[in-house]
């Protein structure tokens, strides 16, 4: 049984639809990467994963239930944890505290109980040393881990990242990849969306390709970066 | 006798009700100049309510427990004399109060309001003015002076005033019934209401020829001018608190005239008083010349507080507050109002110990020539030493 | 003198530093590219320019004048109009307001007006009284790009003009530069598809963290050299 | 037929609110400025106008038409030196900055005019009517109400269809992107404030002639200009006339069943209404 | 899952440097304002009830808008209820008015259920109007309560808080008069509900709802992601603060021992001056509303013999701070001292194996 599984789910903001019926499935364990220009829907794609935004149609299954009309937070509890592209920390609030949160409502156990958790996976993603201070301080680089730190505190099954490898360099890109492939040894889940496609490769084992709110492509990743419209519609190669 | 005799004095200076404290100044100074010149040694202190009930209660303890006054004196309508007057009864000092017909002071400070038999007299609160059954006596003495068929429309809002007047136990409901009035009281309205469409359609369609009520100011106004407009027009209008100040019957324009009301003072009371031994019209006048304001009611009362408080204090020992809650109980004295005396005479069994009634008769505001507004009394009925400036005139 | 240059320009996002020392020059009549990988800066240079940021003054000049310090409103009464990142049409405006406010700031001498914008995007004309927000990605475009044309700037800066939109789209609006230089506007493109802007620009200049990496003519750039400065692979 | 009449008394009523709500609808739809100060802001208008009355011993039109540059300049200056420094996501500022407007203004006006209830005096107006079969309508109520749809009128007209408009909705979606047309925002909040300011004389002329007003009446009345305002959604003119025709007739009619029901039968509707629909009766498009 | 990890052990804890020593002097205070009424006069116990009492009111209000970011400006609703709902227990079902706080506080609560249910589906300044429009409906309608005297309000039966449950102990105790005593034991009521008041808040804020709250505060989206529901946890604080505030309100009640709708349902007294309170001292603290309090009282004090002046005064210095301190004297004062009373964050300390040790940049 897939642990999600997307069925012919469309949104529309107004005139533009940015989900045009899309249908996919993620294995438990799989990691898959999606790519697409910009504008796409990608990020729109994992909103409606999560619930932040409702689908106008289509429904999604997680681990084997439907979601479709639940709200974020019982998602988050069932196992789907997310980075938002924009980074959103809890301002006012130290790192720390804004993985606590994520700890002690995303797993539904106490403060005590996820402490320790929580400050194991600051060392993890290099937050440890800015532990104590106050999210609205930090980097736009520290924001994105602050975003994968805070997912990864509410334990999830399946894990959604947007574009958390852009302006890293090399040597960070290089760490970053690591960390989630250790995630993904743990048993975790993944669907990551990324334009630096090099550190995409090196993780995931299959691509979607999204354009216009339809998939245009699925399949492992030699194929489709080989693809025409890939190289056309996405890499802007001309072919 | 070194220290001071201490009175405290409340009243609402500022805020909505601020017409009724204009001359509190005035009054003190020439309190305190008369007492001085008599030798005798007073200190006031005053507090402002601001219009306020929760203010009134709060400035009431601050008297009592701070600045520990031997008696507290309270004037101008129940947002302010209620709380005052509840508090000292707590505190058990004594409290003098005034400028609030007795009914809504009585009452009004009764645990359950509705139920006479549960109703208890005070120990330390003491009020003197007239009551409702003054005001309904006056009322339909004016009336009686002309043509009516009888039929009134009553214009009570949901306060302490408006309540007590339509009560139907004690307001005007059950008189007017016995001298053979009908009386169309469509409901309690709330304060500072924009449209009366409804009360005027209800006396419209009854042909009502008399209009009563006690109202705020703004609310008369828009009742008055929206009955003109759709064309309802009685042939008499008495009306309680809205026009009992010059400016208030000045905002109608011409269309004040020959509106009725209570008149508690004027300047043409034939009243002295017991400190300075000033007329009525001389201390009308002495304030005029200090203010370059008319005359107002409220006056006569203020001063009439302080002078009761005077001939209390000559009778016991100050710092004794049940020498002074005795001494305020015997009380007879003539002042600028009129005798004041809680002897109990005209009133019921349950209020004689802490009520004293003053005269009250009638008047109508009449445009003068040159503008402005007069009030003339139209009616003594209920207190012949107080003299006539005319007859009652119809509306119109 | 370059009409429009850079000297050194830093910028900040509160304690965040996104521009550290950008040079740039943009001379009168010429079409200059600016590419780079998702937050390179691109955009905090236009924001910079176009006075939505707050420089350290000294670091812009345009026609001899010193601009860094200046508000949104003052530089654009210079003669530096945008068409901002993502759009940004106005929801409450229809298409035709939205062309109509571009000249509430300046009207400036020039060519364009409400009918000149209509000639060079036809499909805009039969859609004036629909909502900005009611018309497709491109033709949303087209509206900003009019929209940053009526005040007929001197220089118009375009942030990402092909961002998410399709390639005949992109076409389309790529169809309509060479006339609006053809007016003597000097233009500014922040352009993901690097076909694109090597085709449509004199000069191109690469971006990365906040600094330039690479510039250069089109023709003395090779299409390596931008990959690998895009991809900030071999950049350092 | 005593209920076409009560009907139509609440529509007049409904104009009155209506008028309150105008210059607050024009500062909320553009600014989303709650402004406690309405209320106040209107009896500091009516002050004026009284003033001008009796010392300049003008009529209360021209002398209201005297106030509105006053009172414009006024709101110019209230936004651009205080208010616009509220502005910004969190709505308690400008709430709490007007809250302590409206303390001052209401105080200040105490001690300078003290707390006598005053009225300007409109002549024998105040008590014409038309009489239209059965039913006769007051002169000032109807010119009132025609005053509101002459005022919502022209704020449409001028909304939508002047350039001033365009710029006042542009800075409304999106005040940065609006600087980069050349329009400052703060100058153009400073105009709506001024224009909201002329509305205000507007409704003060009609709240003086009425009835008796004294410094501390703003706040009673505001409560029905922000129902009027949400009622109608926000930015909505004819919402807002909508809104206050609600409350108006709710009220008219709820005092027809009985005095009591009167101003509690308006909060009422508002709440229906609300509960129906959250977001107003015309809600705009985009929020 | 973390088996790969190091085993570190850590520590978290809310304490502060200096936090501990300020615990101890906030104990002592608490103790020393319980003996308070052995040694100052009756005024100063008088003045300290209304401090008390403003001050829970304050710190309700703080709750909702500095920290669950609900401007409510119709708590004077459940102010009143509260109040209300005493009188009704006192006057009418005969009860000891201590009790009938208790009365009055539920009250209050059963009221914030209904009430809630239609402010939450407001936004920010509908929600601001829709609280007031609330209160004005409860106001009106108990205004139309004829057994409490309808619009003209009622005492308290004479003697009933001579007769409360405590006072004559009192009166025996410290011999002294009825009414003194009465004054005392609502002085302690009031120091009670404001220590539980403060302590409960400061609690609920180091709880994990506490957090939670913070979360939908500072980002609404964000914290539906990672499991927070923000609805119930705004509503929650909603319904406590309404509690808290109809207690209050009942208490400051038993003491007025005297009622009106205009009274109790008072925006500028229950509201108002809250909201000042608040924003001179600080929002979004605790400390904040005990510094307000403090300075509104000495204003006040100052002040309050100049009439309209006083209230002119007290509304341009509430401009001000908003205008040019916003986050008030106390976040002046916290921001030079770094001194916090009342720690909330969460500090991590304890170190992780050397290898885990990665930098950051
Ligand atoms: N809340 C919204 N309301 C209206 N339009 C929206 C909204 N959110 C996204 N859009 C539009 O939907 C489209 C898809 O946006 P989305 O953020 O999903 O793209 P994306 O594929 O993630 O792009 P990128 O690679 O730039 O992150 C865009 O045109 C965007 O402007
Ligand atoms: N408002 C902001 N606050 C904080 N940081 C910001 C803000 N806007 C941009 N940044 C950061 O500044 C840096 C430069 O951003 P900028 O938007 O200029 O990049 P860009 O090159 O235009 O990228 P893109 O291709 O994504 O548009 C990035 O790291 C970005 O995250
Ligand atoms: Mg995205
Ligand atoms: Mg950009």
């Amino acid at each position: 049984m897939p642990i999600l599984a997307l069925d012919q789910v469309s949104k529309s903001f107004g005139a533009l639809k940015v989900a045009d019926g899309i249908s996919f499935a993620l294995e438990k364990g799989e990691a898959l990467g999606v790519i697409g220009p910009n504008g796409a829907g990608k990020s729109t794609l994992f909103n409606l994963i999560t619930g932040n935004i409702r689908v106008d149609a289509g429904t999604i299954r997680f681990a084997g239930e439907d979601v479709t009309r639940q709200p974020p937070m019982a998602r988050c509890l069932a196992g789907v944890g997310r980075t938002f592209q924009i980074p959103q920390p809890f301002e006012k609030l130290t790192v720390f505290e804004n993985l606590l949160v994520g700890g002690a409502f995303g797993s539904r156990k106490t403060e005590k109980e996820v402490g320790d958790r929580c400050a194991d996976i600051l060392v993890e993603t290099g937050l440890y040393p800015k532990a104590n201070q106050p999210a609205g301080s930090l980097g736009l680089l520290q924001r994105k881990r602050l975003e994968l730190a805070r997912a990864l505190a509410t334990d999830p099954k399946i894990l959604l990242l947007d574009e958390i490898a852009g302006g890293l360099t090399e040597g960070e890109c290089q760490e970053l990849v690591e960390t989630i492939r250790a995630i993904h040894r743990r048993g975790v889940s993944i669907i990551w969306v990324e334009h630096v496609l090099h550190a995409l490769n090196s993780v995931v084992s299959r691509l979607v390709v999204l354009h216009f709110g339809r998939v245009i492509g699925d399949g492992d990743p030699q194929t489709i970066m080989a693809s025409r419209d890939v190289r056309e519609i996405y890499l802007g190669i001309d072919v | 006798q070194g220290a001071p005799i201490k009175l405290g004095y409340v009243s609402p200076q500022t805020g909505p009700l601020a017409a009724f404290a204009e001359a509190d100044k005035f009054i003190i100074d020439g309190f305190m100049a008369a007492t001085k010149a008599a030798g005798l040694n007073y200190e006031v202190v005053v507090k402002d309510s601001q219009s306020n009930p929760n203010r009134a209660a709060e400035v009431a303890k601050e008297l009592i427990v701070s600045d520990e006054v031997n008696l507290v004196l309270v004037a101008s309508t129940p947002e302010t004399t209620n709380p005052v007057a509840t508090t000292c009864e707590a505190e058990e000092v004594p409290c003098i109060s005034t400028a609030a017909p007795w009914q809504p002071w009585f009452i009004g400070q009764q645990a359950n309001p509705g139920d006479p038999a549960s109703w208890k007299p005070f120990n330390s609160a003491f009020h003197f003015f007239w009551g409702l059954e003054d005001v309904i006596a006056v009322y339909t003495n004016m009336w009686g002076q002309l043509e009516t068929n009888k039929k009134v429309g009553g214009l009570f809002p949901n306060d302490g005033d408006g309540n007590a007047w339509g009560d139907k136990a004690v307001g005007f409901p059950p008189v007017l019934e016995k001298l053979g009035y009908s009386l169309n009281d469509p409901g309690r309205y709330q304060n500072l209401t924009d449209d009366f469409s409804a009360q005027i359609n209800a006396f419209k369609s009854d042909g009502s020829d008399v209009i009563t009520g006690v109202m705020i100011p703004p609310d008369f106004t828009t009742f008055w001018n929206q009955a003109q407009q759709q064309g309802f027009k009685p042939k008499v209008a008495s009306i309680g608190k809205a026009i009992l100040f010059p400016q208030a019957v000045e905002a109608l324009g011409k269309n004040g005239h020959n509106l009725s009301c209570e008149v508690w003072w004027s300047a043409s009371h034939p009243f002295k008083s017991s400190l300075t031994g000033q007329s009525a019209g001389e201390l009308a006048e002495g304030f005029t010349k200090a203010t370059g304001r008319p005359w107002t009611q409220p006056i006569g009362f203020v001063h009439a507080l302080f002078e009761v408080a005077v001939d209390v204090m000559k009778r016991a020992d100050p710092t004794d507050s049940e020498a002074v809650i005795a001494a305020i109980a015997a009380s007879n004295i003539e002042t600028i109002v009129g005798k004041v005396a809680w002897d109990g005479a005209n009133l019921p069994p349950f209020a004689g110990r802490n009520v004293a009634k003053t005269p009250l008769v009638g008047g109508q505001w009449r445009l003068k020539d040159g503008g402005g507004y007069d009030l003339v009394i139209v009616d003594n009925q209920t207190a012949p030493n107080i003299p006539t400036g005319g007859k009652m005139e119809a509306i119109g | 003198m370059a009409l429009l240059e850079t000297h050194g320009l830093t910028a900040f996002y509160g304690d965040f530093q996104a521009l550290f020392g950008v040079d740039i020059a943009l001379d009168e009549g010429e079409t200059v590219a600016v590419i780079g990988a998702n937050g390179a800066g691109k955009s905090t240079l236009l924001r910079s320019i176009s006075g939505l940021i707050r420089n350290v003054p000294g670091q812009i000049r345009f026609d001899g004048r010193e601009i860094g310090a200046l508000a949104a409103p003052d530089v654009l009464q210079l003669g530096i109009a945008m068409v901002p990142e993502g759009r940004r049409l106005f929801p409450s405006l229809s298409v035709e307001e939205n062309l109509l406010i571009g000249r509430y700031g300046r009207v400036g001498n020039g060519a364009w007006s409400l009918d000149g914008i209509y000639d060079l995007f036809p499909v805009l004309k039969e859609r004036r009284h629909q909502p900005g927000t009611a018309l497709s990605g491109g033709q949303q475009q087209m509206v900003a790009i009019g929209r940053g044309l009526m005040s007929n700037p001197r220089v118009l800066l375009c942030d990402e003009v092909s961002l998410g939109l399709a390639p005949v789209v992109v076409r389309d609006i790529y169809a309509a530069f060479p006339k609006i230089r053809a007016t003597g506007a000097s233009i500014v493109i922040i352009e993901q598809d690097i076909g694109q802007a090597l085709k449509v620009a004199d000069r191109v200049y690469c971006m990365m963290e906040g600094r330039v990496t690479l510039s250069g003519t089109p023709a003395t750039l090779s299409r390596e050299d931008i990959h690998a400065a895009y991809f900030g692979a071999h950049a350092r | 037929m005593s209920w076409l009449d009560t009907i139509l008394q609440g529509i007049l009523l409904g104009g009155l609110y209506a008028l309150f709500a105008a210059g607050l609808a024009l500062v909320f739809g553009i600014m989303r400025l709650v402004n406690l100060a309405h209320g106040d802001l209107i009896v500091l208008a009516a002050f004026l106008i009284l003033l001008l009355v009796s010392a300049l011993g003008l009529n209360p039109f021209i002398a209201a038409a005297v106030a509105l540059p006053v009172m414009f300049a006024l709101g110019w200056a209230l936004q651009f030196l205080v208010l616009n420094r509220t502005l910004g996501n969190d709505i308690l500022p400008p709430l709490l900055v007007t809250f302590g407007l409206s303390v001052v203004i209401q105080n200040g006006l105490l001690e300078g005019f003290s707390a006598d209830s005053r009225r300007i005096s409109a002549g024998a107006l105040e008590t014409a009517s038309l009489q239209i079969g059965p039913i006769s309508i007051g002169t000032m109520p109807l010119l009132t109400f025609l005053s509101a749809v002459g005022v919502i009128v022209t704020l449409n007209l001028v909304f939508y269809r002047t350039s001033l408009g365009r710029a006042f909705r542009a800075t409304s979606d999106d005040s940065a992107t609006a600087g980069l047309m050349g329009i400052r925002a703060e100058r153009i909040f400073a105009t709506a404030t001024g224009l909201a300011m002329m509305v205000v004389t507007i409704a003060a002329l009609y709240l003086g002639t009425r009835a008796n007003f004294d410094p501390t009446m703003g706040p009673a009345r505001l409560i029905y200009a922000f129902e009027a305002v949400i009622i109608g959604g926000l930015g909505s003119f004819w919402g807002t006339l909508a809104g206050g025709i609600i409350i108006g007739v709710a009220q008219t009619v709820g005092a027809a069943i009985n005095p009591e029901w009167q101003i509690l039968a308006g909060h009422i509707a508002f709440l229906l209404v609300l509960l129906v629909r959250p977001r107003g009766l015309f809600p705009r498009a985009v929020d | 899952m973390s088996d790969h990890l190091s085993a570190s052990s850590w520590t978290v804890s809310t304490r502060t440097r200096g936090s501990a020593v300020s615990m101890l002097a906030i104990l002592a205070l608490v103790a020393l304002a319980f003996a308070a009424p052995l040694f100052v006069s009756r005024s100063v116990v008088q003045d300290l009830f209304f401090i008390l009492t403003m001050l829970v009111l304050a710190q309700c209000w703080n709750l909702l808008a500095g920290y669950a970011g609900l401007v409510s400006v119709g708590q004077q609703a459940f102010v009143g209820f509260g109040a209300y709902a005493m009188f009704a227990g006192v006057s009418l079902l005969g009860m000891d008015p201590m009790a009938a706080i208790l009365l009055g506080g539920l009250a209050a609560l059963a009221l914030s259920v209904p009430t809630a249910f239609f402010v939450f589906r407001l936004q920010g300044a509908y929600f601001a109007i829709g609280t007031w429009v609330i209160a004005e409906i409860v106001r009106l309608s108990l205004a139309q309560w004829k057994a409490l005297g309808g619009g003209t309000g009622t005492s308290l039966p004479s003697g009933a808080t001579r007769d409360m449950a405590g006072v004559r102990f009192v009166a025996d105790l410290l011999g002294v008069r009825g009414p003194q005593a009465t004054d005392i034991v609502c002085y302690w009521l009031a120091l009670f509900l404001a220590v539980v008041t403060i302590g409960s808040i400061y609690k609920l804020l180091r709880s994990k709802q506490g957090l939670g709250l913070a979360a939908v505060r500072d980002n609404r989206e964000a914290a539906r992601s990672v499991g927070v529901d923000p609805t119930w946890t705004k509503s929650f604080v909603y319904l406590v603060a309404a509690l808290a505030t109809g207690l209050a309100g009942a208490l400051i009640y038993v003491q007025k021992a005297r009622i009106s709708p205009d009274a109790a349902f008072s925006v500028p007294d229950w509201t108002a001056y809250v909201i000042f309170i608040v924003v001179i001292g600080g929002i979004g603290t605790i400390e904040g509303p005990i510094v307000g309090v403090i300075v509104f009282y000495i204003l006040q004090n100052l002040l309050a013999d100049y009439g309209s002046w006083y209230l002119l005064i007290l509304g341009l210095i509430g401009i001000l701070i908003m205008l040019f301190a916003p986050r008030g004297l106390w976040g002046l004062f916290a921001d030079r001292t770094g001194l916090q009373l009342f720690p909330v964050r969460r500090i991590l300390a304890g170190q992780p194996k050397p290898k885990d040790i990665r930098g950051s940049d």
